[in-house]
């Protein structure tokens, strides 16, 4: 767990975070009202429900530079809104299909159910994460593939094998 | 009053944007008439030295299509822009970098190396890949330099207008001309297209059900496709509603669904998004393991889906950032 | 950045932003330098004035914004303090007093959110200031809304009727109020009419409870349904519809008057099938009252003893000796609705199930009992006519009681049921009063803070009573020696002397701690609220909002909320009544103007919203451009899926637009 | 399913009786078992307390082996020894611990040629009767139902501690149902998982076989005709010494104690010899012959 430490090869990461109003939001009030201390990289913006977030709002968090990117909603079945959550599923899940396809890493899109009972998992979910995306490194995508790469059956598995060839 | 000079150019594109000219058919005597045309080395012979001796803002139009991938095309777009009052990105290669954008998921190396080397069809022993400098005893020949990334028009030059689309409806074109003539058109950085989506004037559009909930996705030749019924509720990946209309739903009365050549509406910033949000959204499951299921019936997402806007994606904004090392705001 | 000057749109005049930074006295000051926050805002696009100030939740601080708005003409203002569920409506009315749209206003949470969970001084800062800037971003792209009004149904309904719901219901129907009192027991009174006496005043439960439980049943402004669940709720405060399931009791309530002939008259002539309201203690027969003072007075048929029932057929003489015809054998469960303007949930609690620590020998040795089956045991109209005997009918000369059954252990739970020490040693009291027996406490800590506790605490001392210390490891019927022998013994540490110890006694009672129901969870996802992991319902602060929730108009009374006391019970049912009052007097609730709304000129018609709505607010309508999706904004509740899932962008959310949210996300990652 | 049979050294020497009992009520039962190829100690208690790193190399071992016997996504070992079962169990725990502390154990395995992957699931005969295959298929095959026998089941202090997998740890059960299967009387006592003596019968005599006789006091005073065990040195610790208990203690006891295979052979029908029972230093049959 980071803790809020800092680590010495200096790159912290930052992530933006979107948390649905009733659950995930409140139970980073509930995480504060505890005083459990968490590692500050990651900003929260608020959104009445998970099935609020557009997926172009991910990508706009990336693209002003943030490193990953977190969304929060109602455990399935909890959801002040009946089913937005689901919807938020749908989307992100989508929506991971093609950033892995382009090479960002799944670490750095996270999607979590959190209870507003759980600011402990709030806690417990940011230290996880800033850990994974500090690992990871700044946001760096798979370098633009080679055209045979694309024609082989399973893409996917060689943009990421050639992310990885990038990053060593 | 002297009548308006007119200029077209094209760059890294099909031709089929010249062909939208040619398609204005008869009206096309109304223009020629109405306009001078002083630049159009698609039709007529131009050479880059007839626009360098044009003063600064001689032309007053200048229609330019198709994306910028080489040093050539940069340098052209930027001397057009020098030389006319209004710039008007012609076609989606010019407005969002098009299908010669789709190229940017790959590098301009391996661009080269798959089309000069090894294709199937290449003859070409020596191995020869075409470059900037080349040495001869003759003296040295040039060549325009292949950038790194194909690029929109605006992302070289300041745009006035974008008219939409691959290639451009007849009538957006005609529409655009007579604004020019008339000088009614809008505040700049405008496209010239209805700002509505696709399905308002498409003829299936009755046929939609009460709720649009998906429960497979399908590709045009997996079906027969019924020709009256909505195609989204077809199972196929219509990207109707995420698409500006303009084309008088050309592809559906086609059979075929639309694809997005003329670009999102101005409210939304990221074409390929907006569609994976709309798609997302009406598939009809809340359990993970099915969702996972339909989700492998969309083949080739990132192509589906920034078919014509790849170099407009954030994404794309987010790779060159990288790739240039230009790092992050702030960090 | 394209956060230039003038970026926003307001309505003429270009935005000029106020930020406030608050130090909260030394919660937010402690780890965050307001100071430089506040230098870092003046610095922001559009920023005209920004301040620190030790609480801009006080007066003063209101004032500060206020005096602001009036002298540098302020038209968006932020503070940075607490969380937005905390005091944004603090804020937004001070804006509004100072005649600024109440929406031109957006929080930042830098204590919450920043100062409570992070640990370096400079990272705190550095996030504190990040969502500063993403704030006023947004701010600039705000718009004047209204609020909307909707009147409150002045119903109220009260669900569980122990005597916390009671005690709500009454206080609310004293006032004026039609209360529907819903019961999921054929009577209401819970747990405390179970009990003999209370501590520590040693008063008859019976006595203060039954008044009580006939005012409910007479009062004229409350409708009592027991024998009935709650199934479904919709709509939202001020305006609940609830759905109840009452389940058949075979006897009509309205004719039923109590008379018992029928019960005299049962085939079974005698009663043996097991008690539920005696613990299973005392026996019944099918056809019931549970009890002689039971609210309604009405009896019931249990079918699956009932002959009528299991074998189809029977001489059914219980319905021959009603002569008010009250028999009913093809009664039906039916499903009725009511409106209300506020929800009481008094839902209650259930004791901790012994036989989940088989070491204390529950079940399993005949003797080893749970404090409620001793209750019944004491209590003069229980199954033994309130004498303490064993099962083979003997007086105990010696008495066990086990504290923290199921409570303060990490095995089971870790959290004190805060009763069991108080009713401990009011039962242990009882017995040595009625048996003479000696008495054993086994305890981990008394814990008897409560007027008159620590009293009754000296006074059982004082009586002779036994207090071993130390957790009881295991109540076995092995015997190492003659003296044991026959005996259950209860094997613990006593901690103050640091030795191990058996104790033999005759009878052991477990003191079994409380817990929430079973189905907690299902109910707090009816009616929209949160619950503990532990199954508690969630009030909506812990100090500040003891009986709210996090869905408004639900409040919350008595042990369903955590383990109380019958006066802490009393006293939260009191003040649920007082607050569901207080929102129905008021006549009115104001809803949160977050609602979305579909530009019809934008509109294609795409349906893709249609299905995303789950309360059916979106509607296809015919227009001359065709076909177009409205929403009806009386039905929308503002959860924005429909706005993610526009591919054409021409659906927005009030409060959080498309175009708010992206600056929020430019604001929050462009300066540190 | 087949399983895989981990005997360790008790089986094969003190405990000869229980691997005859479990072999042949499996057979009987038609419960397939192989024996590990190659198999080594468990890693033993006594190992453990010297230097535990290599105790848990040594049993780490052996989960190893049966990784490379059986191709299976779930590898079933029996291990019926108590000892052994909670031995393997922990080495499995250290191994899979989030702390990696297993490292030098998976390296020590690797120089060895072999590699855990952690498909293994360590089972007591008991939990497999039980749970796989169940008390009402033992009920039908039952051939000699043991009508009016009053059992005393003694799980002793490993099976059910600390990891409960398959039983409650203060209240074990499956051993009563077992015997309940075969027709026997299970008769309730709170000793079930009480200390035998353990290793302290040898040490200490005075104070280990105190221990034992108190169990098997207490189950003749609750009326049982006979103990059933789950544990080679619970069995040797009640049986052995049932002699000089009797003389060391007042109250004489003789009461047989059988390994629960053995009482569940008798029951489906199997031989004396078949089960070991000649072996027995208090001979079961008196005990059943009564009834």
């Amino acid at each position: 767990m980071s803790n809020g430490e800092k680590t010495p090869t200096g790159f912290e990461p930052r992530i933006v975070a979107f948390f649905c109003n009733w659950c995930t939001y409140t139970a980073s009030d509930l995480t504060g009202i505890s005083r459990l201390i968490y590692a500050p990289n990651v900003r929260v913006i608020r959104v009445m429900c998970s099935g609020r977030i557009d997926p172009q709002f991910i990508l706009a968090a990336l693209r002003e530079g943030a490193d990953g990117v977190l969304i929060g909603g109602c455990h399935p079945g909890d959801c002040h809104y009946q089913e937005g959550n689901y919807k938020a599923l749908r989307r992100f899940k989508l929506l991971k299909r093609f950033l892995n396809r382009m090479g960002v890493e799944d670490e750095r899109i996270r999607l979590e159910w959190i209870a507003a009972s759980e600011g402990d998992k709030v806690q417990k979910v940011v230290n996880e994460m800033t850990e994974q995306v500090r690992k990871l490194g700044p946001l760096h995508l798979a370098p633009i593939a080679t055209p045979e790469a694309f024609e082989h059956e399973d893409k996917q598995e060689l943009v990421a094998a050639g992310a990885e060839g990038e990053s060593s | 009053m002297s009548k308006p000079k007119v200029g077209f150019n094209w760059l890294a594109s099909c031709g089929g944007c010249e062909e939208a000219v040619v398609d204005l058919e008869e009206a096309i005597l109304d223009v020629v008439e109405a306009v001078d045309i002083v630049f159009w080395p698609c039709a007529m012979d131009f050479k880059k030295d007839d626009v360098r001796s044009m003063a600064d803002g001689e032309m007053d139009v200048c229609f330019v299509n198709g994306a910028i991938r080489t040093s050539e095309e940069e340098e052209m777009s930027r001397l057009l822009r020098k030389k006319t009052k209004i710039l008007i990105a012609f076609g989606s290669c010019s407005h969002m970098g098009g299908i010669p954008g789709l190229g940017n998921f790959y590098s301009s190396e391996s661009i080269l190396k798959s089309s000069f080397l090894e294709s199937p069809s290449t003859v070409n022993a020596e191995g020869v890949i075409p470059k900037t400098e080349t040495k001869r005893s003759e003296g040295i020949l040039t060549l325009p330099a292949f950038q790194e990334t194909a690029k929109s028009l605006d992302q070289v030059v300041e745009v006035d207008y974008y008219v939409p689309g691959c290639p451009p409806p007849v009538k957006l074109l005609k529409d655009a001309v007579q604004a020019v003539l008339e000088n009614k058109l809008p505040p700049k950085g405008a496209v010239l297209a209805p700002d509505v989506a696709q399905c308002t004037d498409c003829p299936r559009q009755d046929t939609k059900p009460e709720k649009l909930e998906i429960k497979e996705f399908k590709r045009p030749f997996e079906i027969e496709i019924d020709p009256k019924k909505c195609l989204l509720a077809q199972g196929l990946m219509c990207l109707g509603p995420v698409t500006r209309s303009g084309c008088d739903s050309a592809c559906m009365k086609a059979n075929m669904p639309c694809t997005g050549c003329l670009g999102p509406t101005s409210r939304v910033k990221d074409f390929g998004a907006k569609a994976m949000a709309g798609f997302a959204s009406i598939i009809d499951s809340t359990d993970e393991e099915e969702i996972d299921r339909l989700l492998d019936s969309i083949v080739d997402p990132e192509g589906t889906f920034y078919r014509y806007s790849l170099p407009k994606s954030y994404m794309h904004a987010i790779c060159t950032t990288m790739r240039n090392g230009s790092g992050k705001k702030g960090a | 950045m394209s956060g230039q000057n003038g970026n926003g749109k307001t309505n003429g005049s270009a935005p000029r932003v106020g930020v406030y930074v608050c130090h909260c006295g030394i919660n937010i000051a402690g780890k965050v330098d307001c100071e430089s926050v506040a230098e870092f805002a003046r610095n922001l696009p559009d920023v005209v004035v920004a301040r620190d100030y030790k609480f801009m939740c006080s007066d003063p601080g209101q004032e500060l914004i206020q005096d602001d708005i009036r002298e540098h003409k302020l038209n968006r203002v932020v503070v940075a303090s607490c969380s937005p569920l905390m005091h944004e409506n603090t804020f937004r009315k001070a804006c509004a007093d100072a005649g600024l749209n109440p929406f031109y206003f957006q929080m930042a949470n830098i204590r919450e959110h920043v100062s409570w969970v992070t640990k370096e001084k400079d990272e705190a800062d550095k996030k504190a200031k990040a969502l500063v800037a993403a704030a006023v971003h947004r701010v600039r792209f705000h718009s004047a809304l209204e609020k909307k009004r909707v009147d409150v149904h002045p119903d109220v309904v009260v669900v569980g009727g122990g005597i916390s719901g009671i005690h709500a219901a009454l206080t609310m129907a004293n006032a004026g109020k039609h209360v529907y009192l819903i019961e999921r027991e054929p009577t209401i009174g819970g747990h405390m009419a179970k009990f003999d006496k209370t501590f520590p005043t040693l008063d008859c439960s019976a006595c203060i409870l039954t008044p009580k439980m006939s005012d409910v049943k007479n009062h004229p402004n409350i409708t009592l349904w027991s024998y009935s669940e709650v199934v479904n709720v919709d709509g939202f405060a001020g305006n609940f519809k609830v759905q109840v399931k009452r389940k058949p009791r075979y006897v009509i309530e309205e004719n039923c008057i109590g008379c018992l002939q029928c019960v005299e008259e049962c085939v079974f002539k005698n009663a043996r099938f097991d008690d539920e309201f005696n613990e299973n203690l005392g026996k019944r027969k099918p056809i019931y009252m549970p009890f002689p003072q039971a609210t309604p007075p009405v009896v019931l048929i249990d079918p699956t003893q009932c002959l009528r029932f299991t074998k189809g057929k029977c001489a059914s003489k219980c319905a021959e000796a009603c002569e008010k015809n009250a028999i009913d054998f093809d009664q039906k469960e039916k499903i009725e609705e009511v409106e209300c303007g506020a929800i009481i949930l008094s839902t209650g609690f259930k004791t901790f199930d012994a036989e989940r620590i088989p070491q204390y020998g529950y079940k399993k040795y005949a003797n080893v009992y749970t404090s409620l089956e001793l209750e019944r045991l004491v209590n003069a109209a229980g199954p033994t006519s309130g004498e303490i005997k064993l099962r083979n009918g003997s007086t105990p000369q010696s008495v066990g009681i086990v504290h923290c059954v199921g409570s303060r252990d990490q095995k089971t739970n870790a959290y004190c049921s805060r009763v069991c020490c108080m009713y401990s040693l009011k039962l242990a009291h009882l017995v040595k009063e009625r048996t003479g027996a000696e008495v054993y406490n086994f305890y981990i800590d008394m814990r008897t803070p409560g007027k008159g506790y620590e009293e009754f605490y000296d006074r059982l001392l004082e009586e002779g009573n036994h207090f071993i210390r130390g957790r009881v490891a295991e109540v076995t019927d092995w015997a190492m020696s003659p003296e044991e022998q026959g005996k259950l013994v209860i094997r613990v540490e006593d901690t103050l002397i640091g030795v191990p110890r058996r104790i033999p006694v005759d009878m052991v009672v477990l003191s079994v701690g409380l817990e929430a129901h079973d189905d907690a969870d299902d109910v707090r996802r009816m009616f929209g609220i949160s619950c503990s992991k532990q199954g508690w319902f969630t009030e909506r602060h812990p100090k500040l909002a003891p009986v709210s929730t996090a869905t408004d108009g639900v409040f919350l009374a008595g042990a369903c909320q955590g383990p109380k006391d019958i006066p802490d019970c009393v006293a939260q049912a009191g003040a649920a009544a007082a607050e569901a009052l207080a929102l129905v007097d008021k006549g009115f609730v104001e809803l949160e103007p977050n609602t979305a709304s579909i530009n019809a000129d934008l509109c294609c018609g795409c349906r893709t919203c249609v299905s995303m709505c789950p309360y059916s607010a979106i509607k296809v309508d015919e227009t001359q451009d065709g076909e177009k999706s409205i929403i009806n904004e009386a039905l929308c509740k503002g959860c924005g899926t429909c706005v993610a899932a526009c591919p054409s962008g021409a659906i927005s959310q009030n409060l959080f637009t498309d175009e708010q949210i992206f600056e929020e996300i430019e604001g929050v990652l462009s300066y540190v | 399913m087949r399983y895989l049979y981990y005997p360790g050294c008790s089986l094969k020497g003190t405990g000869r009786a229980y691997e005859e009992s479990i072999l042949a009520v499996f057979k009987k039962l038609e419960i397939p078992m192989d024996e590990i190829e190659d198999w080594n100690c468990c890693g033993a208690t006594a190992y453990m307390a010297v230097d535990e790193q290599k105790a848990y190399a040594v049993a780490s071992r052996n989960l190893a082996l049966a990784e490379r016997q059986m191709d299976s996504e779930e590898i079933h070992v029996i291990a019926p020894c108590a000892a052994c079962y909670l031995v393997l169990l922990k080495a499995q725990h250290y191994l899979e611990s989030k702390d990696g502390q297993g490292k030098e154990i998976r390296h020590a395995l690797k120089v060895g040629g072999l590699k855990y992957q952690g498909k293994v699931k360590i089972r007591h005969p008991l939990d497999v009767l039980v749970n796989d295959y169940g008390v009402d298929k033992i009920k039908e095959k039952v051939e000699r139902p043991l009508e009016g026998v009053r059992v005393a089941s003694y799980y002793g202090c490993q099976i059910v501690r600390p990891y409960a997998e398959f039983d409650n740890q203060y209240n074990p059960i499956s051993m009563d149902r077992v015997m309940t299967a075969l027709g026997a009387e299970a008769v309730e006592w709170p000793l079930k998982t009480r200390c035998c003596g353990g290793t302290l019968t040898g040490v200490v005599p005075e104070v280990g076989q105190r221990l034992s006789y108190i169990l098997l006091r207490e189950a003749k005073s609750r009326g049982a005709d006979a103990i059933v065990t789950a544990c080679p040195l619970c069995q040797f610790n009640l049986e052995c010494y049932q002699d000089e208990m009797n003389k060391r203690f007042m109250h004489p006891v003789d009461i047989p104690p059988v390994y629960f295979t053995q009482m569940m052979g008798v029951a489906l029908g199997l031989g004396e010899r078949e089960l070991g029972l000649q072996r027995q230093f208090v001979p079961l049959e008196p005990a059943l012959a009564a009834k």
